[in-house]
């Protein structure tokens, strides 16, 4: 239960990371809606930002287990 | 059961007070950015203060959405 | 009691967002006192982050009543 | 009750040092902004750093002085 | 005591997790600057987030080093 | 031995946060490996750090001790 427990807190953390980030890069100026532009900026930022969170997380992991370096 | 219930209410009374001050210190960072002249928002400021909320929580709900499709 | 913890957490958390805020709004080059100006930029500072707060606070709980959002 | 006022000093020593670490990191930022060209702080840092810290407690007792006004 | 090292390994799993939530985001601010056109890093955008993670590691390292150099 | 832990944690939240700024301050574009220029700023980063850690820790404590002031 714990395992899945961690599951959704990484997906939850996962969310609020791209949803911030992704709003700060897509909408910079809000308005009344989200526009077609936006919306299309924010399905590419999210796919970037999954990109760049597997980059991270794979040479970090390896990083770990190669040097038993505990951050 | 009725403390229970009692007991997740007032959590998610908890998380809602915490959001809002996580909203409106991110919206303020975004709309609030000349001197500081009055003591009142003008009406520019008031409404980037709204449309900000608002937009932010349609891209949480956007992310949301993408992040199910990516999981099938 | 939790309620009453709420409201304290709630009136401590922002008391700390309008110093943080209103501290980078209107002490730029912060000297060996506040000046007039700056206490008075503080104070309009003041009420107009609570304006604020209370805008999104509203906007939010709206959000939230009519679609059963939940962030 | 020695152990309760003990866990009390303890908490509250917890507490002052995490505020230590977030004034200097706030206050770093906004003063320290040029290249890193030296072990020490020059004067105009380290006078900046020390009013940076006094000016945000200042700041913190004029808002909780205000708020306590806004709720009579 | 087997539930224990579950927990542990539980434990520092999160942690793990939590510390690549925190890079992510910081080397994404990092190295993410340009306006967004594309669903992919360029070549510049994803050299950058890898040396970013990367060199920050070393500057923990580095910094530990420093902190136990001046405790002695 | 709570007094212990607080002393780690905080050691570890002052590498956390020396780590975090001499990066910024230091690393504005990271490359392949730490240069010499680089390892320099982040050893004078850390002195100026530890020294304005003890500039705020000592004035905040005479403060607190001063006023009786409770952030």
């Amino acid at each position: 239960q714990i395992s899945q427990e961690l599951a959704i807190a990484n997906a939850t953390e996962l969310v609020q990371k791209i949803t911030e980030n992704c709003f700060q890069n897509c909408v910079k100026n809000p308005g009344s809606t989200i526009d077609a532009a936006q919306k299309k900026c924010t399905e590419q930022c999210f796919e970037k930002y999954m990109h760049g969170w597997n980059l991270v997380s794979r040479a970090y992991i390896t990083r770990i287990q190669q040097s038993k370096y505990d951050i | 059961k009725e403390i229970m219930q009692w007991i997740d209410s007032e959590n998610s009374k908890a998380k809602v007070q915490s959001s809002i001050h996580n909203f409106t210190d991110m919206c303020w960072k975004k709309c609030v950015t000349k001197d500081i002249t009055s003591n009142m928002l003008d009406t520019t400021e008031s409404n980037c203060m709204t449309n900000c909320l608002q937009r932010f929580l349609d891209t949480n709900i956007n992310v949301v959405k993408l992040i199910q499709a990516a999981q099938k």
